[in-house]
C-alpha cells in the first residue's frame, strides 16, 4: 500500500487535487482512497489531504500517520510548518518550486523534487496571476515523480473532475509532467 | 458506472436514482455536500424533485412529513445536532408510518464542539420506532439508501441509513453507481398508502384515546418485527441485480471462529484487515457486523454467536450511566437464550478519535486474556 | 313550525356545510365558527394541516373528523414547516390547484410555530397559514401566550402579576415579511372573512390570516358573547380590520368612525377585571395610538402605491 | 340536518388502519347533551335574516324550506342565536323544563 | 404539614422548598398545574426566582442551561412531545455538566394526539447523559425534586424526575410538606462550579477536538458510576431528617421471594396489592421498583435477584424494533454475572391504557405457568 | 523603523484590545473585526452567548478562547434564549450591571434561530442581540440563508439556480416587534459601530443590532477588499445604516446623497458574476426601491415622532 | 375501600369538589386519593371525578370502574348520559335538585336522595344566578348522605380549598347537610 | 504587542476541567504562518492615521509609541491595511522574498 500527504492551503484545492488522482488511479485498476484532513479548513491556514494506493480493495479506515510520500502545493508552507512529520525513509516530496530541488534542505533522508507549477498554471490561465490554481498542474508532475497511474488516465480523471477550463487544465498536467525536476 | 465518490455523494446519487420527489434539508458539518450535490442536481433538471431548502432541520423533517404524508417520496439528511433537533418529529414520523428515508452522518454530540464521527448521534434515536442501518463504504451507503426506500415503503416505517462522518462522508473511494433503468425495476414509483387526497378526505393523527392507541403501538412493532425479514429479502433482491448482497448481519469468517468481534460502521473494515492478521498468526476469530441496529435482529445474532467461545463488541458510543449501547443491545438479546459465552464491553473512537488497526488488536487480545471482562465497560484508547 | 311564508332568502355567506357537527368545541367557540366560514371560503379542494391546539381536539378523536377535508395533524411548531411539505408533494404531483391551508392557533403562531411560518414567508411557500387567535393557550388550560393583551389574566399570568407586555403585533411583523397577502379577519364579519380567504386562495405565495377569535371559558365570559365581544373588537378599534398586500399596500376594510370605549369589550370578559381605571386607561391610549399608527401606515401607503 | 354519524368500533388490532386514519364524522357525537339552556325559534316572529345560522358554531342551525332551523342533536346551547337575534325572537329556557 | 396535593403541585412544592432562582417553562398537559402553581408562587413573592415564560420547550432547557451556567439554582418541567422538542438541548445540558433538575410527566407520543401516560417519552431520552428517577406517589414526587438538587449538585449531571401522567399529576393524595428550614439545612444554595463571570472569564464548550474530546466523555461515565453511590447515600441523609427513605431501588417483599415483578411508577403500587394478595395465597412473591434509570443499578439489580426462580418485567414502553426498555436495561445488566433466572418481558398500558390488579395478576399467572417466555414481547391487554 | 516624529495621536476608537489574535478567523474576516469593535464598545462587564457560526471556530478550541470575556458557546437554534437564561440569573443573583449578549450569525438570527430571538424580544428581555451577517452559513461552507440576497450564488443556491428570493427583511422584522432599539452597523464605519454598541448597552430591554459583515470566501471576493466591499455597500445604497427606537422612530446614521451605481458592490465579489446586465438592473431598482421606503419611514416617523 | 364517583359538567368544579373532599377525608384521619377523568374537559359537556376512601394506604392507582356510591352536580345529566354505570347495588346517587327522590327513577337498586344545592348556592350568591356554584353547597349534604368526614373537617377543607367567599361556602354547605333528602 | 500565550496539554482525563473551558487565549497560534503576501509599512510615508490599526481583524496591528506596527507573528496578510492606508505607504511582498 502506497500512502501520499499532500499539503496545501485552506482555498487551494488540495482536496480537489486528490480526488482526481484518486479518480486517475482507480481508472487505471487499482484500488484507492482519498480524504482530507478532518476538520475545519481556514482559507490561507495550512491544510493536508491525504491519498492511499492499494493492489487489493482498501478496508483500512484509519488515518495516515506515515506517508511514503509528499506533495507540497504551495512552497511558503515548508517555512511555516514541520512539513516532513512522521513521511518514512526516502519518501519523495514534489514541491510547487520554481527551485532546483538541491535548494531545499530537510532534516532526514527524502527525495526532493520540484516543479514550477505555478509558472505553469499562469500560463495557462487557471485562476489570477495573483493566486493560481495549481492543483491539476501539478499532479502532472505528481503521476511522472510516483507512477501510480498513466496520463492518459489522468488526463480522464480532470476531464470529470475539472468543471471549467478542462483543455487549459489538461495542458497543464501535461506540462508539469515534463518539468518535473527530480534533484540528484 | 464506476466513480470516485465521497461518501456524500454517494447519498445523493443514492437519492437521484430512488427517484426522491421532495428534499428538505438544512445543512451540517458532515453533511453539506449530499445537500449540495442534490440543489445542483435538481437545479440542473437532472431529478424532477422539490427541493425545500427549510429554515432548520425540524423543519427538514416536519416537511417530509407533510410531503409523504401527501404521496410523495421523501428525503432528507442530516448529523449529530440537526438530528437530535429532529427528535420529536422523527418519532411522528414513525408513529405516522411514513416511508421518509433519510441519511445520517454520525457525528459526536456536543457541547464541547464537534465533528467528529461517533454513534451516539443515531443511536440515542434508537426508541423512536425508525429502522436504522448502519453501512461500512460508501458503496454501501448508495445501496442502502436505495434498498431502503423499497423495504421502507414495504412496512411503512422510515428508515435511517447511518454513516460516519469523514472516514465515509469526506472519504473519496471507487463506487459502481448503477444505472437507472435498472434501479427503476427494482424500485418503482411510490405507491402511498397514506394520502390526504381532496378526492378521499381523511384527518390524519387525530386523539387517540387510551382504548384504542396501545393497538397502533402494537401494529408498529409487528411491522418492525417483519421488517427484519424484509430487510434480508429486499437485500437478497437488490443481490440478485447488482451482485451486491445487504442483510442484517454481515459476518466475516465468523463460521469457524472461536472469538468474534462485533462492530459496526467503518470500524468493522478496519477490524477485517486486523482478522486476517490473527489468521494468519493461528487465532480463530471472525468480524460479525450488524447492519440493522432497528429492527435489531436478535435471532440471527444467536445464530451467528452459537458456540463461540468469547465475543467482544466495539461500541463508538456510551449511553452515560450504562454501557455501550451495542454491547447492551447484544447482551440484552441473548440473555434468554442457552448462549451464555462472555461477551466484552468496549467503548472506544468517540468524538473522532481513531480507531487503528493496532488499537483492534489490543482490544482483541484483552478480550482473549481475560476469562471474563473485569469491567461493564472497558475504555480503550483513552488517557485515564 | 308554523305555515311556512313563501318567500326567497339570500345569504350574505355561501350555503354549503362542509363542516360537520358533533365537534367538541366548547359551547360559544369562535374557532370553530371560525373553520365553518373558512371551509364555506375555500371549498372542498384543500389539505389542511393542524398543529396542536384546541382544533386537534374539536375535530374529533380516532377514528372522527368534523371538517371534511384532509387534514394531517402535526406536532405543534411545525405547522408552516409541514404545509411546505404538503405543498411540494403536491407540486411534483400535479396537484398545483389544490390549496394548502396550515391552520394553528396563536401559540402555534406567535410562539412555539413562528419560526417555521417565518421560514415559509420568506420562502415564499404557496401556502394559506391561518392563524385563529384566542389570545392564549387555550388547549392545555389558558396560559399565557405571545398574543395575550396587554392587562390579561391567564393561569400563567395570575391576577397579581397580570400580563404587563403588549401582544406581538404579527400583522405587521408579517407583513415586514413582504409576503403577498395578509389580512385579518373576525368572526363577527363573515362576509368580510370569506372575501379574504377566497382572495388568498387566489394568490400564489404566502399567504396569512390572522383571525380574531373569542374563547368563552378563557376570556372568561358569557359562551352567547362570542359575536358580541368580536364585533366590540372592532367597534372599538382593538382590532382594526386591514389587509397587506406585498407588506406595503395597507388598506382598512372596516371604518370605525364613532369607536366606542374599550371598556365597553374589557367588561364582558372577566379576564380583564382586575384592570383599574388607570390600566383601562391605558389600554385605551394603547389603541388609539395604534389605530392612528395603522391610519398613517394606511396613508402612507397610499401615498406610497400611488 | 345532519345525517347522524354512526360509532365506530374495532375488535382488534388487525382491524385498525395503519395510522389513526378518520374514517367518519362526529355526528354520532350529540353535543345536545351539552345543553342546559335550550334556544327556542318562535317563528311567527322570526324574519328569516338567517343571522342565527349564520353565527351559530357548530353548526347546528341549518335552513329548511328557506326557514332556520335547530338541530337540537347538536346544538350545545351556547345562545349565540339568542343573542344575535335582531327581532329576539328565540327564546332560551332550561332544559327539560 | 399534611396537604392533599395532586402530583403536578407537589412538584411545585419540591421547586420552592429547593429554592429555585430561575424557572424557564412552557405549558403542556399534563404538566401545566406545575407552571401555573409556580407562577403563583412567584407572584406572590414566595420565591425569590426569576420565571421566564418561553415560547417553547426547546428555548425552556436553553434558557435553563444558559442560566445554570450563569450561576443559578435552575427548573423546568415538561412532558412528552415537550421533553422531545428538548432532546438536543438535554444532550447539551448533561455534557455542559449543568445540574438542572426538571420534572417530566410521562405521556405517550403522538400521532395519534394522546395525553395519556406511557413512559416512552422520558425513556427515548435514556441515551442523553441524563439522571432519571421515577417515582411512584405524590410524596416521593415532591421529596424527588430535593434530593434531585443535591445529587445533581454533587455529580454536576443534570437529573429528570418522572412521574405518570394523570395517575400521579392529576390525582389528589395526602403529601407532608417539610418545612423550609430543614430543608434549606438539607439543601444549602448553589455553589456552581462551572460560572460565566465577567471577573473570572472562560469560554465553554469551544471546539473539542478529537485528541481530547473523549476524556469528557470518560469522565462524564465517571460521574455517573460515582451518581449511583451518591443517589443512596442522599436519599438516605433525607431519610434521616424526614423519615421518608429513598434508594436507587425499592423492593417490596423480595428478601424471600421466588418470583419477583420488576415495575417503575404508579405500577408499583398497584402491584403492592397484587403481591399481597397472591402471598396470602401462599405464592412467594416481591416487587421490586427501579426507580433509578440512569445511572443504572446493575450492582443493585444483581443483588436483589440472586437465587430468584423467574423475573417479571412490566414495561409501560417500548422500543419498536426491540424489546420494552427496562426488560433489556435489566436483561443487558445480568448478562454477564452469574444470574440466569428466566426474565419475561410484558408490555402493557401504553398510552394511558389502564393497568389493574387483575391484569397485573394475570401477568403473574403466565410468568408462573410457563417456564420461559415464548416471546420476546409478551402484550398484554391489547386487543391483538 | 524610522526616527519617532513626536506626535500625539488621537483615535477615533476606544484603544484597549480585549480580544486576542491568533484567533481562527480566514483572512480578512468581517465577523473577527465585528467582535474586535463590539468588544471595544462593550468593556468587561458582559456575558457572552455564541450559538454554531463561524464565531464558535474563530474563538479557538477548548482550552482556548480569544474574546477575553465569558462566554458559552449554545447550540444553534438558542442564543437568545440562552441569553435569557443568562440574563435571569444574573438578576437573581444581583448583577444586573452585567451586559449579556447574544452573538449570532446570520443563519442563526433569520432562520433557526429567529424564534427564540421573536420570543424573547416578545418578552423584552434585557439583552442585546447581535446578528453579524455574511449572508449564509459560512462556517458550513457557504449555504443560502434567509440573508442571502437576490442574485447570489450560494453552494445550495447554484449559478444555474442563484437565489430568487429577497433577503429577509430582519431589521423591519424586528421594529415591528417594537423593542427599545434595533439598529445596523457595518465594519467599514467603526465609529458609528461602537456609538451604536455603546447606546444599546445603556437601554433596558431588548437590544437588536445587525452587523453588516463581508466574508471573503463565502462571498468569493479577495480579502483584502473586506473594508472596500463594506464601504461601497453603504454608499451605493444597498444597506442604509439606520436606528429604530420602539419600532417607530427611523434615524438615517449616513447619508448617501450621491449613490454609487450597485454594479460597483457586486463586481467585487464572485457570488454575483453570473448576473446579466438585466438581473444587475433589477437589483438596482430593489436597492433604490428600498431606500425610498426607508426614507419614507425616516420622513413618516418624523412625523409621527413629531 | 370506597369508591365515590361525581359527576357534573365541563366548568362546574365537580374536580374542585373532589378534592376538597378528600382534603376533609384526610383531616379526619382516613386514607383518600381524588382524580378527575383523565381527558379534555369541555365546558358544558358532561364530566366525572372520583374520590377513593380507605383506613389504609392506598396503593391503588387504577381507576374506578365500579364505585360505591354517586354524586350528581347537574340533574340534567341525567337525562344525558347512562349515569349508573357501573354503579354498585344499593349505592347512593345524591343528585342536586329540587325535587324529591322519588321522582328519579333508575335501572337498578339504588339509594336516590337529592338536595337543592342550586338555590342554596344562589342564596349564597355563589356563582351568578344563571350558573350558580353547586360544588361546595353539595359536599355538605355528600358527608350527611356517606359519612365519610364530619362537618368540622369538611369546613376546614373548604377554608383550605376555596380562594373567595369563604364564609359563604362553608354556610352553604352547612345548609346543605342540613337539607339532605333520603327518600325512602 | 500580545504576549504570546502558552500551549496546555493534558495527559488525562484527571487533568481536564469539568466541561471544556478555555484555560488561555489563541496567542500561542502564530497565525503568520497563514500568510503568503507581507504587509510592511513605510513609515517615512506613514501619517500615522491609524487606519490601519483600525481594520486589522486580527487585531495584529498595535500602537507603539503612536505609530501603528504590525505583529509578524500573528498577522495573517489579508492585505486590508494595504489597502486601506489612505497613502499607500503598506507594500506587499510574497514572504520570503
Ligand atoms: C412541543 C409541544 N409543547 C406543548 C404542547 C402542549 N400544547 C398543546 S396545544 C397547546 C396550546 C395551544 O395554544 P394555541 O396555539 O394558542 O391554540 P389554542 O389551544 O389556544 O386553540 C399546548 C401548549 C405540545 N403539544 N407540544
Ligand atoms: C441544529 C444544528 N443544525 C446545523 C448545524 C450546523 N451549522 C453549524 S454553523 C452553521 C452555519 C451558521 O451560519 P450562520 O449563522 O450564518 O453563521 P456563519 O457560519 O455564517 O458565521 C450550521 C449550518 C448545527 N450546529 N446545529
Ligand atoms: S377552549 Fe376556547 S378555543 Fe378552545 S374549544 Fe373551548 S372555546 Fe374554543
Ligand atoms: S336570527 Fe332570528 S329572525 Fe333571523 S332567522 Fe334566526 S330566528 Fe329568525
Ligand atoms: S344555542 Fe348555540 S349551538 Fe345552539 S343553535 Fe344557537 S348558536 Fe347554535
Ligand atoms: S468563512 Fe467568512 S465569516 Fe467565517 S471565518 Fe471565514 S471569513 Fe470569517
Ligand atoms: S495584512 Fe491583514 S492581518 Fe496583516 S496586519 Fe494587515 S490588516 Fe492585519
Ligand atoms: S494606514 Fe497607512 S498611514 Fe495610516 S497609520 Fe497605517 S500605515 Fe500609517
Ligand atoms: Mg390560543
Ligand atoms: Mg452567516
Amino acid at each position: 500500500m502506497l500512502e501520499l500527504r499532500l499539503h496545501g492551503r485552506g482555498g487551494q484545492g488540495s482536496v480537489v487535487a486528490s480526488k482526481i488522482l484518486a479518480d486517475a488511479v482507480m481508472k487505471s485498476g487499482k484500488y484507492v482512497q482519498a480524504f482530507p484532513e478532518f476538520g475545519v479548513e481556514r482559507r490561507g491556514a495550512p491544510v493536508v489531504a491525504f491519498v492511499r494506493i492499494d493492489d487489493k480493495p482498501i478496508l483500512l479506515k484509519s488515518k495516515i500517520y506515515t506517508p511514503d510520500h509528499l506533495i507540497v502545493l504551495d512552497p511558503t508552507l515548508i517555512e511555516a510548518i514541520n512539513i516532513t512529520e512522521g513521511l518514512k525513509e526516502n519518501g519523495i516530496i514534489l514541491i510547487n518550486s520554481e527551485q532546483h530541488p538541491s535548494e531545499f534542505k530537510f532534516d532526514g533522508k527524502f527525495r526532493v523534487m520540484t516543479v514550477d507549477a505555478k509558472r505553469i498554471a499562469i500560463k495557462y490561465r487557471l485562476g489570477s496571476k495573483a493566486s493560481p490554481i495549481v492543483n491539476t498542474a501539478i499532479l502532472g508532475a505528481v503521476i511522472k515523480a510516483i507512477p501510480v497511474t498513466t496520463m492518459d488516465y489522468l488526463v480522464e480523471a480532470i476531464k470529470d473532475g475539472v468543471p471549467v477550463k478542462i483543455e487549459e487544465n489538461i495542458a497543464a498536467a501535461k506540462e508539469a509532467y515534463d518539468s518535473l525536476i527530480k534533484g540528484e | 458506472m464506476k466513480k470516485v465518490l465521497m461518501g456524500n455523494h454517494a447519498i445523493s446519487y443514492g437519492a437521484t436514482l430512488s427517484r426522491v420527489q421532495v428534499i428538505a434539508a438544512y445543512p451540517i458539518t458532515p453533511q453539506t455536500q449530499v445537500v449540495e450535490l442534490l440543489s445542483e442536481i435538481v437545479a440542473n433538471g437532472e431529478l424532477d424533485a422539490e427541493f425545500i431548502k427549510v429554515e432548520s432541520e425540524h423543519s427538514a423533517m416536519a416537511a417530509c412529513i407533510g410531503a409523504s404524508a401527501a404521496g410523495a417520496r421523501a428525503f432528507t439528511a442530516t448529523s449529530s445536532q440537526g438530528l437530535l433537533l429532529m427528535h420529536e418529529v422523527l418519532h411522528w414520523a414513525s408513529r405516522a408510518r411514513l416511508p421518509i428515508v433519510m441519511a445520517n452522518i454520525n457525528r459526536a454530540i456536543s457541547p464541547g464542539w464537534t465533528i467528529w464521527t461517533d454513534q451516539n448521534d443515531s443511536l440515542s434515536q434508537r426508541d423512536t420506532g425508525w429502522m436504522q442501518i448502519y453501512t461500512a463504504d460508501n458503496q454501501e451507503v448508495l445501496d442502502s439508501i436505495i434498498i431502503g426506500y423499497k423495504v421502507a415503503e414495504k412496512v411503512s416505517i422510515p428508515l435511517m441509513i447511518v454513516l460516519d462522518a469523514f472516514v465515509l462522508s469526506h472519504t473519496y473511494e471507487p463506487v459502481d453507481v448503477p444505472d437507472q433503468e435498472k434501479i427503476d425495476k427494482f424500485l418503482p414509483p411510490y405507491k402511498p398508502k397514506i394520502k390526504l387526497d381532496p378526492e378521499d378526505p381523511h384527518a390524519f393523527g387525530g386523539l387517540t384515546a387510551p382504548n384504542i392507541y396501545m393497538e397502533f403501538q402494537y401494529n408498529h412493532q409487528q411491522a418492525m418485527m417483519e421488517a427484519k425479514k424484509i430487510i434480508n429479502e429486499v437485500g437478497k433482491e437488490y443481490g440478485d441485480i447488482t451482485g451486491r448482497y445487504y442483510q442484517n448481519l454481515s459476518p466475516y469468517k465468523v463460521d469457524d471462529a472461536e472469538y468474534v468481534v462485533i462492530t459496526t460502521g467503518t470500524i468493522s473494515k478496519t477490524t477485517n484487515i486486523v482478522v486476517d492478521k490473527l489468521r494468519d498468526s493461528g487465532v480463530k476469530i471472525g468480524n460479525l457486523r450488524i447492519r440493522t441496529l432497528r429492527p435489531f435482529p436478535s435471532e440471527e445474532i444467536y445464530e451467528q454467536l452459537k458456540g463461540k467461545k468469547k465475543v467482544f463488541v466495539i461500541d463508538r458510543n456510551i449511553s452515560f450511566g450504562n454501557t455501550g449501547i451495542f454491547f447492551q443491545e447484544v447482551k440484552a438479546s441473548l440473555y434468554n437464550t442457552d448462549i451464555r459465552v462472555p461477551i466484552f464491553g468496549f467503548v472506544t473512537g468517540l468524538g473522532g478519535r481513531d480507531v487503528t488497526p493496532e488499537l483492534i488488536e489490543e482490544i482483541v487480545n484483552i478480550g482473549i486474556k481475560n476469562e471474563k471482562p473485569e469491567e461493564e465497560v472497558i475504555w480503550m484508547g483513552v488517557k485515564k | 313550525m308554523t305555515e311556512k311564508k313563501k318567500r326567497k332568502i339570500s345569504l350574505s355567506i355561501p350555503a354549503e356545510e362542509i363542516m360537520r357537527p358533533g365537534n367538541l368545541a366548547c359551547q360559544g367557540c369562535g374557532a370553530s365558527l371560525a373553520m365553518r366560514y373558512a371551509l364555506k371560503a375555500l371549498g372542498r379542494n384543500v389539505i389542511f394541516d393542524i398543529p396542536a391546539c384546541c382544533w386537534s381536539v374539536i375535530d374529533g378523536p380516532f377514528p372522527y373528523s368534523s371538517i371534511g377535508v384532509p387534514l394531517l395533524h402535526m406536532a405543534f411548531e411545525t405547522a408552516a414547516s409541514t404545509a411546505s411539505g404538503i405543498r411540494a408533494a403536491t407540486k411534483v404531483l400535479g396537484k398545483e390547484d389544490t390549496t394548502v391551508v396550515a391552520w394553528a392557533g396563536d401559540g402555534g403562531t406567535f410562539d412555539i410555530g413562528f419560526q417555521a411560518l417565518s421560514g415559509a414567508a420568506e420562502r415564499n411557500e404557496d401556502i394559506i397559514y391561518v392563524c385563529y387567535d384566542n389570545e392564549a393557550y387555550m388547549n392545555t388550560g389558558i396560559q399565557r401566550s405571545g398574543a395575550t393583551p396587554y392587562g390579561a389574566w391567564t393561569t400563567t399570568t395570575p391576577v397579581k402579576h397580570y400580563k404587563k407586555l403588549p401582544k406581538k403585533d404579527i400583522i405587521e411583523i408579517m407583513a415586514a415579511h413582504r409576503i403577498p397577502y395578509v389580512a385579518n379577519v373576525n368572526i363577527a364579519y363573515p362576509e368580510d372573512f370569506i372575501r379574504k380567504f377566497k382572495k388568498a386562495a387566489s394568490i400564489k405565495g404566502t399567504k396569512f390570516i390572522h383571525v380574531f377569535s373569542p374563547c368563552p371559558p378563557g376570556w372568561k365570559m358569557k359562551p352567547d358573547d362570542t359575536i358580541k365581544v368580536a364585533k366590540l373588537a372592532v367597534q372599538t378599534r382593538v382590532f382594526p380590520l386591514i389587509e397587506i398586500e406585498h407588506g406595503i399596500k395597507y388598506t382598512l376594510n372596516v371604518k370605525v368612525n364613532k369607536p366606542k370605549p374599550v371598556f365597553e369589550y374589557l367588561k364582558l370578559q372577566g379576564r380583564f377585571k382586575h384592570l383599574t381605571e388607570k390600566e383601562v386607561q391605558r389600554i385605551q391610549e394603547d389603541v388609539d395610538a395604534y389605530w392612528d399608527y395603522i391610519m398613517k401606515k394606511v396613508e402612507f401607503s397610499k401615498e406610497y402605491a400611488g | 340536518m345532519f345525517k347522524p354519524g354512526k360509532k365506530i368500533e374495532f375488535k382488534s388490532a388487525k382491524e385498525i388502519p395503519l395510522t389513526p386514519m378518520s374514517l367518519g364524522d362526529m355526528t354520532h357525537n350529540y353535543t345536545g347533551s351539552w345543553r342546559n339552556l335550550r334556544p327556542e325559534i318562535d317563528y311567527d316572529r322570526c324574519i328569516d335574516c338567517m343571522i342565527c345560522w349564520k353565527f351559530c358554531p357548530e353548526p347546528a342551525i341549518f335552513i329548511e324550506n328557506d326557514r332556520p332551523k335547530i338541530d337540537y342533536y347538536f346544538c350545545k346551547g351556547c345562545g349565540i342565536c339568542v343573542q344575535e337575534c335582531p327581532v329576539k325572537c328565540i327564546a332560551f329556557e332550561e332544559e327539560g323544563k
